[in-house]
């Protein structure tokens, strides 16, 4: 099995033919992730690993999942942001000068987001700036050092990524402080989203831990990346900005583990079983039918773990696999909340009988007593209205 | 919630195509009819209306589209019909009171509060950010806001906030009222789609739930945060609108200029609104559950001492106060215990989780006894009944329990369970003087629960003067306005294909 | 401020006569000769001029170095391309400026609006003309990003302008921010004096610009000496690191691009990067 | 457990014990230079690190330097049990206990010399030196009944009382002296958004503690460096729970001793139980793993298993000694415990174990096995047979207060496929400005370490 480990023509070709032509997409900060929510699920391991983008594999068909932001929330994100740099980063001066304790108004502030190609030769350019005024940390630099625009370079999988961190702010009391700029306002204190403040820290937490990768990486002592991070986001109901500190000491730990987690490319390329391709599924040309067998031949193959509210926020493969599980009655289909009342019961159905009072194997006993319970109460006490008038349709 | 139940109803409703009612009764009161609000927002822009479509449910819809936005005096334009209906609504709804007395405190209660419906939840935060907003306006940028939209602001800002207390219909989101009436086969992160649980509980005949639900997720959009393709026709109507008026905000200019926004928010509403209607006429096809009038006369208290603080000009913090939070949180875990033992107590499909997880047991009275027990030196009479449950029964000894006929009153204690048949023999001594009405006649098929529908002893504020530990060491320093950043100027919209990564499903 | 002003004049290339000219004019203007400053301009510009050859009829602004020293338009100039408000917009800011900003003053002091649009076509029009070098004494040309000189389109200048003016250091976008400041305030009190309407065009714009200068509105109209010399204050610091990290960028940019690159930047992609 | 018992000193680790005392003595004489002032001390303390002797021994020296005290704890168990103990350490002290509507003490501790139950009225008429109740009754005291106007305000179980309960009590005195254990479940509230205000100073569920620090961050925090409860095969399990808190055990290694006369196994039936018990005896730990698999929460083969372990310590005729006693005596059923999460769970297991006429074993829930201490405990783990991993199974509290509540010896009880569930990634959390802790990632560490911890006791049943 040696063979699996090397990246190698074998290993290469395998990568090939399980992307087949279907449209593949780098890892960032966002399908990381994405990825953590539904790392369990082996078919979502192998798309990831292989780089498939799941949002486009399913172009066309009726379980293709609406996608994407409106152009204004973007619009507003864009915004935010020239407000921070226009003339020459004032903004952003400002709020680090007040929330950080350390006066900015003289930082060098590195712009590394203009002048730079969209492609891989700027973020490779962007991420040595990144790194060498990173290790300069080492020297302790008399002067703040703002990079705005920071770009770390790190292996995830066995396939190299970039992930860009708004600013880093470096030598701050000897430090390093990544910073995350968010456009949704935070009103009186309090982020109009909580999940959404969780989604922002985690991904700072994520820049922190590949910062200090990249500072091991140049021999500096990574201990100089702080494990707080600070937040940028819109005060109260208009743009000013306002700044948040935050210690994500234990995401950072998470992010750790989901790193740990992704699986290696080649790897799961040589180890996944020939049949597995997501060619067909996703070959526009074909006709919707044929693509969603092979969807269905390809997740029964590798196996699917489904969770409503993680798949259906962060894989485009969620509506497909809902199908799959009504069609097969899968009692995972209403959540694992409740699966978990289900053991050794095969599938929803089954679970009707049962509380039909179906007589119950030695598996299904413990689970079955309780169904046929609820369902004789239900019956009997609750002499429930049903629905009568129909929609006229 | 008991979780073989909640299997149980997914079984069944896949099984039969069917969704299935959790409750015989309703268990929040529904006005006839009540004020409906639906908003859409721009992506994004969380204070940002662009479209708020209101009316009373049972007729059309009003409609405010301020076109941009964005623009302070476009915006503040259009919310005006909106926030001096609201504000009128509000003020007539508080005229008519009936005098309350509660120990030494006399208050005259508004009889009918205003009830508000919307389609779902985010929507409920959405008027609130949105009555943040307005309720806190200064003179900012010259110009002093229409005094309404400030009070209409504040009204909002008071419904949104109300609405956490559990049980109460000030501010109902509709999602939720259909999902605790009704168990579909949507888990709870798809039953915010409010035509996602229509269409599984009134699928086009033939069809079963879950592919009603499916095509309405598709198809169906609700707000208040648009989905992209709502918005590439927004930015799209938007820029023209913006180019014509070029900057001007007369009114004479930019009515008609702003029609194409009008009609495409006014499509997008239209199917909402319907869907409110049916939604609402469906469920006040069941009767009201007794404790509904009392729940929303609560309701009406906080109704009326909200307009009597808010009419003549009072404010109200941006934050709660230590001493605030923690009188809120008392009455809220204090409204969550009283709502589900009404709910329970009421309705026995409510009952049903209870009965399941251990914590009621149903069953025919044996028999009845009175015995005299002694109670601290004193010996007094008590009644001791035998409960005999089809069910297995696994009850520790000297548990309390309430007899549903008797809620709010004395509880009987578990003296002894004893196997019986395939079922138990619970034999329960009452913890009170024994009178006709505690006492089931033998053969009676009763129900007993832990939950006690009585009020506890009514409990006193927290003095005003917080505490030194309450108090930071040095006092914050003051603030700037309020609404400081506010208005900023118009940002163009980004066409999303353009952005390599954007974001999360919608 | 003299220095400042010098500093600005010193680092064009000027021979000695329109060198000791331009003093003369700044003295005249501090002095407050308002009459001789005119002359000795005209002189100045006559002077440039005949140095320069095939300089455009039409008078697109000939000393594009010297921020300092502006000839007053008599009579509103007939409509101008684009590109000639441009060049004369940006030769009077005299530092990297952006775009937009370039437009707004534009805008004001040539009561000529260039769109966008106008400007991206602008951008393509320069390079195009520069391959088929056509003679043009100024091209529009991206400020350089100082590490690898790549161009950053947001940021214009003028060719003629010195290199390090025309590159970009970690310290040099509020820099130049600072100095366009502190120069259009100078030039709006020259001007209020002399043409109102142009005047109340460009006060708004000089706001805006000294919006997020700490100290340089007092809340009313706009008190240009003010503006001026808060936004010195903060420049002067700044200055004190721009200067040497550009002036040592420019040597190493002289050293290693061809001249076109010198112009238009560099669009190096990077070696030994595995693809994915 | 007590720090009282002197006669054993040869069985205790005197370093550990002087090292308590010491951070005592600071404690009080940190007390007591505050005394007057508005200002607290705060004991961070370890499971049972004999918080409550401190407390009862602390009050005892106020009192003795002629300060008025009330003394409070958040439930009336904890309450009950300060009466008793504070009458222990100091005999002859006059205890008013002010309580609400049908809580009065139990008739044994009634009984007790110097002990008096008055109203809040006549408490603050007679201005009764030593007041001890709830918190929840003492602000009710106050504000009905004007009781206040005492000179310190001495609070135990610290940690988990809630900032709004502590708001009211905190009028009736300036100078408060908090004691906690900072491992404990926090405090809960069944609301669905009950973290609306959580970041916020505002907030009425951070813990009485995390109030006072937010706004007075000069506050003098002291660790108490030992443990009484546990012994020291127990220690590193229970400083999962504890992170940069560290402590030791005061007994000595080999003090402290379970022994089951009766030789096991029995039958073949009964080997892996036998085994389980032998592994106890022996190392302090054993963790029954039955074979994966998903299951209800109220599992029947686990409280099965559960009744059987029980029955079988007692049926061997198991028999402790400690340093309190001079040789072994036989284990009695009052002091072995059962701990759970659910009280499905409970109810099952009460009815099995009463069926066996075990019942004087102890059953609860985690949150009321708070602060109570047996000799043998049996906890059903929270994530056993769970699918899927959440935020109420993965809260360190709850584990915590369930290894670290015996004297001898804890026998874990969950399945094999446990540990297999923290093998993946946690969850993704909601963030929350101004509140840096994260229950599910900390939690999701501190089950790591445990499980980590009992590996070398695990047994398959």
């Amino acid at each position: 099995m040696t063979s699996l480990h090397q990246p190698q023509p074998g290993g290469a070709t395998a990568l090939d033919r399980v992307r087949g032509r279907a449209p593949t997409i780098q890892a960032n900060v966002r399908r990381l992730a994405a990825f953590a929510n539904v790392h369990s699920c082996p078919t979502a391991a192998v798309a990831f690993a292989a780089r498939v983008d799941t949002n486009k594999v399913l172009a066309d068909t009726s379980m293709e999942m609406p996608y994407g932001q409106s152009p204004f929330a973007i619009g507003r994100g864009v915004a935010f942001e020239a407000l921070l740099r226009r003339h020459g980063h004032a903004e952003l001066r400002r709020v680090l000068t007040d929330g950080l304790g350390t006066d900015f108004s003289y930082a060098a502030i590195e712009n590394l987001r203009e002048g730079f190609q969209p492609n891989r030769a700027g973020l490779t350019m962007r991420a040595r700036v990144t790194s060498s005024r990173m290790a300069e940390i080492a020297e302790g630099p008399q002067e703040p050092v703002v990079l705005d625009g920071a770009v770390l370079r790190a292996d995830i999988g066995g396939l190299p990524g970039f992930f860009e961190a708004d600013e880093m702010a470096i030598g701050v009391g000897g430090q390093i402080i990544v910073g995350e700029n968010k456009s949704w306002p935070v009103v009186d204190g309090r982020p109009t989203d909580e999940d959404a403040l969780g989604a922002a820290l985690d991904q700072a937490a994520t820049y922190v831990l590949m910062g200090r990768r990249t500072l091991e990486q140049q021999g500096v002592d990574s201990a100089c990346m702080s494990d707080s991070v600070v937040l940028v986001t819109p005060r109260n109901t208009g743009l000013a900005p306002a700044l948040h500190r935050q210690d994500v000491a234990s995401r950072i730990r998470r992010i750790e583990r989901l790193l740990g987690a992704v699986p290696d490319v080649q790897e799961t390329a040589a180890s996944t079983p020939p049949s597995v391709t997501f060619d067909t599924i996703a070959d526009t040309t074909l006709p919707e039918t044929v693509r969603l067998d092979a969807f269905g031949q390809v997740t029964d193959e590798l196996g699917r773990v489904y969770e409503p509210a993680s798949c259906l926020t962060s894989c485009g493969f969620a509506w497909a696999c809902r199908q799959r599980l009504f069609a097969d009655g899968d009692p995972a289909l209403v959540g694992g909340s409740i699966a978990r009342a289900l053991p050794g019961i095969a599938s929803l159905s089954r679970v009707a009988e049962l509380g039909q009072g179906a007589p119950a194997s030695p598996a299904e006993a413990p689970a079955a007593v309780p169904l046929a319970r609820a369902n004789r109460l239900y019956d009997e006490i609750a002499a429930v209205p049903r629905m009568t008038q129909r929609r006229t349709a | 919630m008991s979780t073989a139940m909640e299997a149980l109803f997914a079984a069944r409703i896949y099984a039969e195509g069917q969704a299935l009612r959790r409750t015989t009764l309703r268990h929040v009161h529904l006005a006839d009819p009540p004020l409906a609000i639906a908003v859409w927002r721009l992506g994004g822009e969380r204070f940002r209306a662009a479209a708020i479509a209101w009316g009373p449910l049972d007729g059309p819809f009003q409609l405010a589209v301020p076109g941009e936005p964005r623009n302070r005096d476009l915006y503040f334009a259009a919310l005006q019909p909106f926030a001096a209906d609201l504000c009128a609504r509000v003020r007539r709804a508080a005229v008519s009171r009936e005098v309350r007395q509660r120990g030494s405190v006399i208050e005259a209660v508004p009889t009918d509060a205003l009830q508000i419906v919307v389609p779902n939840r985010a929507t409920v935060s959405a008027l609130g950010l949105l009555g943040r907003y307005l309720a806190y306006l200064s003179d900012r940028g010259g110009v002093a806001p229409d005094p309404v939209l400030v009070e209409a602001g504040r009204h909002l800002r008071f419904y949104a906030r109300n609405a956490r207390v559990p049980g109460q219909a000030l501010l109902l989101p509709l999602d939720r009222l259909v999902a605790d009436h009704w168990a579909t086969l949507l888990s709870p992160f798809e039953q915010a789609n409010l035509a996602a649980l229509d269409a599984q509980i009134e699928p086009e005949p033939g069809r079963h739930p879950f592919d009603a639900s499916a095509a309405a997720e598709v198809s169906a959009r609700i707000g208040p945060e648009p989905t992209e393709d709502i918005d590439r026709v927004t930015g799209a109507l938007l820029a023209e609108f913006n180019a014509a008026r070029s900057s001007s905000t007369d009114p004479a200019v930019v009515e008609p200029l702003a029609q194409p926004l009008r009609s495409h928010y006014r499509d997008l509403v239209e199917p909402v609104w319907q869907l409110m209607q049916r939604v609402v006429a469906r469920e006040r096809q069941l009767t009201a559950a007794p404790s509904v009038s009392r729940r929303f006369s609560a309701d009406g208290e906080a109704f009326g001492r909200h307009v009597d603080w808010v009419i003549p000009g009072g404010y109200y913090r941006t934050t709660d106060t230590p001493r605030q939070a923690a009188i809120t949180l008392r009455r809220l875990e204090d409204a969550l215990a009283h709502y589900e033992a009404d709910r329970a107590v009421e309705d026995p499909a409510c009952m049903i989780p209870y009965l399941l997880d251990g914590d009621a047991i149903r069953g025919t009275v044996a028999s009845v006894a009175e015995t005299k027990v002694v109670v601290k030196v004193r010996a007094v009479s008590r009644a001791v009944i035998a409960v005999d449950s089809p069910d297995p029964v696994t009850l520790p000894g000297g548990k309390l329990l309430w007899w549903t006929a008797t809620a709010a009153d004395q509880p009987w204690q578990v003296e002894s369970v004893q196997p019986n048949g395939t079922g138990s023999r619970v034999v329960l001594m009452l913890t009170a003087k024994p009178t006709a009405e505690r006492l089931p006649a033998v053969g009676n098929v009763i129900t007993l629960s832990t939950l006690c529908t009585g009020r506890s002893g009514f409990w006193l504020l927290p003095p005003v003067e917080p505490p030194w530990t309450h108090r930071p060491d040095v006092a914050l320093l003051e603030g700037e306005p309020i609404d400081a950043g506010d208005s900023e100027q118009p940002v163009a919209a980004v066409d999303g294909a353009t952005v390599p990564d954007p974001g999360r499903y919608t | 401020m003299d220095q400042d002003v010098y500093s600005i004049s010193m680092s064009s290339s000027q021979d000695e006569v329109s060198l000791r000219l331009a003093r003369q004019v700044i003295g005249a203007i501090e002095a407050g000769d308002r009459d001789e400053a005119v002359r000795l301009t005209r002189e100045l510009e006559r002077a440039l001029t005949r140095r320069r050859t095939g300089a455009p009829a039409d008078g697109a602004p000939a000393f594009a170095a010297q921020p300092a020293v502006v000839p007053v338009a008599q009579a509103p100039a007939p409509a101008r391309s684009a590109r000639q408000v441009i060049t004369g917009a940006l030769a009077e800011i005299g530092v990297a400026c952006r775009a937009r900003i370039v437009a707004d003053y534009a805008g004001a002091r040539f009561g000529q609006r260039v769109e966008p649009r106008m400007l991206a076509a602008l951008r393509r029009d320069e390079r195009r003309a520069w391959d088929k070098n056509t003679a043009r004494p100024t091209y529009v040309v991206p400020a350089l990003e100082g590490r690898f000189f790549q161009p950053v389109r947001g940021l214009l200048t003028l060719s003629d302008w010195p290199l390090e003016r025309r590159l970009l250091g970690p310290w040099s976008e509020r820099a130049d921010h600072l100095a366009a400041t502190a120069q259009l305030a100078r030039q709006l009190a020259w001007l209020s004096e002399r043409d109102a309407a142009v005047a109340e065009r460009l006060a708004p714009v000089v706001a805006e610009m000294a919006a997020s200068i700490p100290g340089a509105l007092d809340g009313a109209g706009v008190d240009t000496a003010r503006v001026a010399s808060a936004a010195e204050a903060e420049l002067r610091p700044l200055k004190e690191r721009d200067e040497p990290w550009r002036q040592e960028a420019a040597a190493r940019a002289r050293g290693q691009l061809p001249a076109d690159q010198q112009l238009w930047g560099t669009s190096i992609g990077v070696v030994g990067e595995g693809q994915a | 457990m007590s720090a009282g018992v002197v006669d054993c000193g040869e069985r205790l680790d005197q370093s550990v014990v002087a090292a308590a005392a010491a951070v005592e003595q600071v404690m009080r004489a940190n007390l007591l230079d505050l005394v007057g002032r508005e200002a607290a001390v705060v004991a961070a303390a370890p499971a049972g690190a004999g918080k409550s002797h401190f407390v009862a021994a602390t009050v005892g020296l106020l009192r003795a330097e002629g300060l008025r005290v009330a003394l409070a704890a958040p439930t009336n168990d904890q309450v009950q049990s300060l009466v008793v103990r504070v009458k222990q350490l100091n005999p002859d002290l006059p205890v008013a206990f002010v309580h609400g509507v049908g809580r009065e003490l139990p008739a044994h501790i009634a009984a007790l010399p110097g002990v008096s139950q008055p109203s809040a009225a006549d408490a603050q008429r007679q201005q009764d030196p030593l007041v001890i109740a709830t918190i929840d009754k003492l602000a009710d005291a106050f504000l009905r009944n004007g009781l206040c106007g005492f000179d310190v305000l001495v609070i135990d179980e610290a940690y988990q009382a809630d900032a709004a309960r502590y708001y009211t009590a905190a009028g009736v005195a300036p100078t408060h002296l908090l004691v906690g254990d900072t491992g404990q479940l926090d405090p809960f509230s069944p609301l669905d958004d009950a973290t609306y205000w959580r970041g916020g100073p505002e907030d009425p569920l951070q813990t009485a503690v995390g109030v006072l620090l937010r706004n007075h961050p000069d506050t003098p925090v002291h660790q108490i460096p030992v443990t009484w409860r546990l012994e020291p095969r127990a220690v590193p399990v229970a400083r999962c729970f504890y992170p940069g808190h560290p402590f030791g055990a005061a007994v000595l290694p080999g003090v402290r001793s379970l022994r089951l006369t009766r030789p096991g196994p029995g039958s073949q039936v009964l080997a892996p139980i036998d085994a389980a018990l032998d592994e106890a005896a022996s190392s302090g730990w054993a963790h029954v793993t039955l074979p994966g698999a998903p299951v209800l929460t109220a599992d029947p083969a686990t409280a099965v298993m559960i009744r059987e372990l029980v029955h079988r310590l007692l049926a061997r005729s198991a028999q402790v000694t400690c340093e309190n006693r001079s040789g072994f005596t036989d284990l009695n059923p009052s002091e072995i415990a059962v701990g759970v999460s659910h009280n499905d769970q409970k109810d099952l297991l009460r009815a099995l174990l009463d069926s066996y006429g075990l019942s004087s074993v102890r059953v609860e829930t985690a949150n009321k096995l708070q602060g109570l201490t047996f000799e043998v405990v049996i906890a059903w783990h929270p994530l056993a047979g769970a699918g899927v991993t959440d935020a109420f199974h993965l809260d360190p509290g709850r584990l915590c207060v369930l290894l670290t509540r015996h004297r001898q010896a804890c026998i874990v009880v969950g399945r094999d496929s446990d540990r297999a569930l923290l093998e993946g990634v946690p969850p993704a959390t909601p963030g929350f400005l101004g509140w840096d802790p994260d229950p599910v990632l900390d939690g999701w560490d501190a089950h790591e370490g445990v499980f980590r911890l009992l590996e070398p006791h695990v047994i398959a049943a």
